[in-house]
């Protein structure tokens, strides 16, 4: 294993590129092989992981450059104790109507402070987790009022099917299965407007901005291409995606449909990366993450604003997104 | 290795030396030595750590002595209202854990010993089942776990499922092994008295055995615990796989490492009690 | 052959019977009755073939050509005959006296019966010992033992005493030799020693080297009661045989 | 359970019955007779299966057996311009984790016998390491990875490492068992001719442990071949656990289970390879 | 005893030596000096410590009391003696020639040697076989030339011949008598027939029921060359000698 970290020798033509298999334009980039046609000269490697935890452990490791991960693992990773040195360069997507709490029929729920006293699924230290939290935060009911049992979303459909869950917050395709016999009690997109957005995010490694700046902005170009693809051509956008999923291209488009793609021009907005001058409002999102982590005990210390804005990579905002 | 009727069963045996006398004298002087030299390693092994800890300085890599010291406080007490880890203590993680994997390891290996003595004696059941638990110990757990999620739910049964499956395996080929290598001339000399095949099997083959099923069970045992965080990935906390994989999912290495040290020491002692049965059970170890 | 049908219970009849353990011709081809009552001494080179002879008779062994029958029927282990295997084969997982106990178990008989058992074979104190804390002789003697636990019409011992010192020999050949004239009693019993095969049997066969035929089959005619070892040992007809067989074992050529 | 010249390895043994000429009836017969009953076996366990996926309807739980023969189709072809499974045919899949399942295993059990016959001979030694061996396998894979991860990188090492600390333990403790019962007398035997101490553990004590290691080999094999889908969760695409757990996550079952055929096929094989060479290695068994 | 510093080479003292096997007195006290050259025979009822006293010599045992020493020197395992155990002992791994060449190999001898040695014994054609396809007193035999595959100037046999008809038997003392009678060899074996100890000792020791001591020391002088077997066996001596060591074996009481 090259375990050694060297993504900040410049001599090295080589990107090691952490995916994760969730719909978005991550995928389009890998099936279109976007990247390696503006970069020909560099070695470019794509690996599977499963989790926002592996790849922030591969990252302590440096055993990657780039990677597509969630927000509240990034929020971990910029916290104490790990303070792993990357940088946010892109949002890759917002959750929406693929991430949501639903409820089953049968279980007598209708709202969510029905929810008290009854079991609820969902996998821990996801997105999916913060976002239920936010929920019950929202709705004013307390975490010891109800059970949430971890399960991966695949385990939370055989045991929703058994009647073991009252209610689950998971992401597709298993929320499919779930809508069939369930009520939608909120989805992420809500929690998203009422300020509480969950989001796949792009990361550099730091040491790899410093030495290869030119193919982090090759990387930027290629995001904000997929990104337009979604946009513009849905079908052609699903049938990469559906290539990479093992899915059939309508599924694909389905399944993107219901995820919120920002158009590439809003990056830089202040809603969300902003420009080197004024930093979005991201950072004020991940101190947020850290803070409700750091009230689960999950981390040490919440880290400062500055830090975090210090950790959101503008460079060249908005024109290099061209 | 000579034949002497006081031979400890714990006396060190060192083959080209050993006599009577250095055997009489081996319990004594050799439980001091035994304890001394741990007690080194261990020094040794705490200092390699500590240093690892402060040349590294990344707690997430290797997380210093202190640290993991803090924690085993943290999660043993109850401190700004939060009662240990998750809720719970580090000692009801680990009982909880415990109790999973003795009620799993005992189904396994009540169900690992049968399997072989009937895999190792009725040669057309053998024929049948062995192939089917040999599939079945090639499979990883982690992939089928889902299925038990859909049969046995998401509490408890699932995961002593898990256990006993994971015990079973190394058990019931132990087992199978040494029975299919029962000593021809005892079997006859059993058979010459007038024993009856259960007789055979109970007089001959077991005893003969035991040595061989000791081990798996040690290794059963053994496996029952590498597999509980694998059985505690659904619904695990209270338990110490699932702290451990909480933990993990945050980072929180020291954490981690605490939970591993609860998992091997505790591995020790169950270890230790199933060596000091297995030297009393079998006095004639080495003479056959 | 005809003389099988005359007698009904344990009497052993070999037809025609050759043994291969592979290639190799073991024993045979041997025809041999044994009416009920026989002491039949077995004498032959080392490797001539007396352990399978007695591993056929025991049901241990299926003859290559030929048929076994013990009392009419063929053999089966542990049912038509006790044998005292050339090696004592005690269980090593059982004390001296578990050995014992559980022979007295699979014959039915009350298992109280284990130190008069070790007394008959001379042993004392031993009963609690583990089968590897006493001598080669001693676990010899727990061999014989555990066979006499079962009262058997059927008795092969193949070199019971092989291991064992002149005095403690001929007690055990006295105790053998009353158990063995109660009526209805056959024993076969394998040796080396002629001296022993003349004082014990009331037949000697000697077997020729691999494969073991049978060259000497002779019927020893010595008073049995009313008479010390002593005395019979100074019989002139006991040395005539003693010479006679010893000249047959000595005439067969290199051994196997 | 006669002592025949021409016994062949695989004969069925059947305590209470077995002579020499029911054993040298048993190839022929036997085979025959194992193969049909293994057929009505998978005969009637399709029955089963397809019954099973009639009645529950639903092939997210059980998939039919025609849809798992359509996956393993799929998987095995190019189709769309989509080579086999995420761009790798199962067999590409399979070849890949078993390389590591192989080298895992290679490098597990060669430290585990090394280490078995140390502890077993060295007194010093073992004081020492059994208990670090013992601490260790109580660990769960699951819970060091990432460690391993951050110290290995996350390419093909730290899955060997994974897989090869999985199967070492096993044969450490079969074989250290083994080694420490070696019989007295032959051991005597050996140092009466002149045998040194090196001697007696190559000629006496690892032959006699034989039987035993192989048995800690076969459950070796076993635990890493249950352990390649814990080690293929990261960066485990080509590989078989990778896909199991890729197939998992998007509620494939069919792929699941073609998975759980190919790992559980071809750990059959393999230990079927195994058992042959025990036979031809270990011509004594029984006869100790 | 003074006498040990006067062979300097293989000789044998033990000095007042008891062993104990937790418990049990298996032998002694005991003193015996065995200058080289010896052929001394040890003849005892079973479990009087023969095996046992063997084995101290051979360095297996440490005495519980008192000293042993081999060519003034304490015993190591298989540098002072060679030994012949009571049970053959052979490797169940290798075959019956695969166990001699293993102990040619441990010897430094050349490993050519394994049929001669076999046929030293009366063996032929079972150098293929495993351990187990030979008869008893076959395996006997192979652990005998096992033991002579070293060439050494002390043989310790513990009832070698107990499992062999008269006439391998003969031969085989034969042979032995032809080996010891080299200069230097000593030898000491244990045996349950007073006719072989008389035939092949130098001297005999008669030990007494558990715990063994000695109770009859005798040495043995008849013509070792130059003579028959068979007119050796005939002469008066012989005959007296046999009857003063079968009288010390009989007189000896309960065996143990
Ligand atoms: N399993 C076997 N395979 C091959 N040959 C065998 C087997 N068992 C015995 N033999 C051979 O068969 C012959 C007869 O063996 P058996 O044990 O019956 O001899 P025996 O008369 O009892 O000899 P001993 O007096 O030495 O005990 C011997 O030559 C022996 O080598
Ligand atoms: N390991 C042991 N533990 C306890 N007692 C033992 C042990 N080994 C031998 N003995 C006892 O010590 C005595 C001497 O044993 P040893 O084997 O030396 O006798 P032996 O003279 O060789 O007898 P045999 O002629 O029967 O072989 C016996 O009474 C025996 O029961
Ligand atoms: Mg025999
Ligand atoms: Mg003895």
């Amino acid at each position: 294993g090259d375990g050694a970290a060297s993504g900040g020798d410049p001599g090295r033509k080589t990107i090691r590129i952490a995916y994760q298999a969730f719909p978005s334009g991550d995928l389009i980039v890998k099936n279109q092989r976007l990247l390696e046609d503006a970069l020909p000269d560099y070695q470019i490697t794509w690996t599977k992981f499963d989790s926002g935890a592996s790849i922030n452990t591969a990252f302590v490791a440096g055993s990657v450059d780039i990677a597509a991960i969630g927000s509240s693992p990034v929020a971990r990773g910029l916290s104490a104790p790990l303070n792993i040195p990357y940088q946010v360069a892109f949002v890759l997507d917002v959750a929406g109507d693929n991430e949501a709490l639903v409820a089953r029929n049968g279980a007598g729920v209708t709202d969510i402070t029905g929810l008290r006293g009854k079991k609820v699924g969902t996998p821990f230290a996801s997105t999916a987790h913060y976002s239920l939290l936010a929920a019950l935060d929202r709705a004013g009911v307390k975490e010891s009022e109800l059970t949430i049992v971890d399960l991966e979303p695949q385990d939370i459909l055989a045991a929703w099917t058994r009647g073991d869950l009252d209610a689950a917050y998971s992401w597709l395709p298993s929320l499919d299965e779930l809508r069939k016999t369930g009520t939608v009690l909120i989805t992420s997109r809500e929690l998203a407007t009422a300020g509480k957005p969950t989001l796949d995010l792009g990361v550099v490694a730091t040491d790899f901005v410093e030495a290869h700046p030119a193919a982090v902005d090759a990387w930027r170009k290629a995001q904000s291409q997929a990104l337009n693809l979604i946009h513009d051509d849905p079908a052609a956008a699903a049938k990469s995606v559906g290539a990479e999923l093992n899915l059939s291209p309508e599924e694909a488009q389905r399944q993107l449909s219901q995820g919120v793609f920002l158009k590439s021009e809003d990056l830089a907005s202040p809603e969300w990366l902003g420009t080197s001058a004024a930093k979005g409002k991201l950072a004020d999102n991940l101190v947020s993450a850290a803070q409700f982590l750091k009230d689960q005990q999950k981390i040490d210390a919440v880290p400062d604003l500055a830090t975090v804005q210090a950790a959101i990579y503008t460079v060249g905002l908005p024109d290099a997104l061209g | 290795m000579t034949t002497t009727v006081s031979a400890s069963p714990t006396a060190e045996t060192s083959i080209g030396a050993s006599t009577a006398a250095r055997r009489a004298l081996a319990p004594r002087g050799g439980r001091r030595r035994r304890i001394l030299l741990r007690l080194l390693a261990l020094v040794v092994l705490y200092g390699l750590w500590e240093v690892a800890a402060r040349t590294t300085g990344n707690p997430t890599f290797i997380p210093s002595p202190g640290a993991v010291w803090h924690q085993l406080v943290q999660t043993s007490t109850t401190h700004d209202g939060v009662r240990g880890y998750s809720g719970h203590l580090l000692i009801e993680h680990l009982g909880v854990s415990l109790r999973r994997i003795l009620i799993g390891s005992m189904i396994g290996i009540a169900g690992g010993v049968l399997l072989g003595v009937v895999m190792g004696t009725v040669s057309g059941f053998r024929v049948v089942i062995e192939p089917v638990v040999t599939f079945v110990r090639a499979l990883p757990p982690l992939a089928y776990f889902s299925l038990f999620i859909i049969w046995f739910g998401i509490d408890e049964t699932p995961k002593l499922w898990l256990l006993s499956i994971a015990a079973l395996p190394p058990v019931a080929v132990a087992t199978a092994a040494a029975v299919h290598s029962a000593p021809t001339g005892l079997v006859e000399a059993a058979r010459a008295l007038g024993a009856g095949r259960v007789h055979v099997i109970r007089d001959v083959v077991l005893p003969h055995a035991l040595p061989e099923i000791f081990t798996g069970i040690r290794i059963a045992v053994g496996v029952a615990y590498s597999s509980v965080v694998a059985a505690e990935t659904i619904n695990g906390v209270p338990g110490i796989g699932g702290m451990v994989r909480d933990a993990q999912r945050y980072s929180q290495t020291d954490v981690v490492i605490l939970g591993l040290f609860a998992i091997g020491l505790s591995g020790l002692i169950i270890d230790a009690l199933l060596r000091t049965a297995e030297n009393r059970l079998i006095p004639w170890r080495g003479q056959i | 052959m005809p003389s099988a049908e005359s007698g009904d219970t344990a009497a052993i009849t070999v037809t025609d019977v050759e043994h291969r353990y592979g290639e190799v011709v073991a024993l045979g081809p041997i025809d041999l009755t044994v009416p009920p009552g026989e002491f039949l001494v077995l004498v032959g080179a080392s490797g001539c073939g007396k352990s399978t002879l007695l591993r056929l008779i025991a049901g241990f062994e299926q003859p290559t050509t030929g048929t076994v029958l013990t009392g009419g029927v063929p053999p089966i282990p542990g049912r038509s005959a006790g044998l005292v295997f050339q090696q004592p084969r005690l269980f090593p997982w059982k004390t001296v006296g578990g050995n014992i106990e559980l022979a007295l178990r699979y014959a039915g008989q009350p298992t109280d019966g284990v130190d008069a058992l070790l007394n008959r074979v001379g042993l004392h104190d031993v009963a609690k010992r583990r089968t590897w804390q006493i001598s080669g002789g001693q676990q010899q003697r727990v061999a014989i033992a555990r066979a006499l636990a079962a009262d058997r019409p059927l008795l092969l011992l193949d070199e019971p005493f092989a291991a064992l010192d002149a005095l403690t020999r001929e007690r055990l050949q006295e105790d053998l030799r009353s158990v063995s004239t109660a009526p209805g009693r056959t024993s076969i019993f394998v040796t080396h020693s002629v001296d022993e095969a003349v004082f014990l049997g009331s037949r000697v066969v000697v077997l020729s080297p691999r494969p073991g035929r049978i060259v000497l089959d002779l019927p020893i005619h010595l008073p049995r009661t009313g008479i010390t070892p002593d005395d019979l040992r100074g019989l002139p007809d006991y040395a005539a045989l003693r010479a006679e067989i010893g000249h047959a074992v000595r005439s067969e050529g290199a051994s196997a």
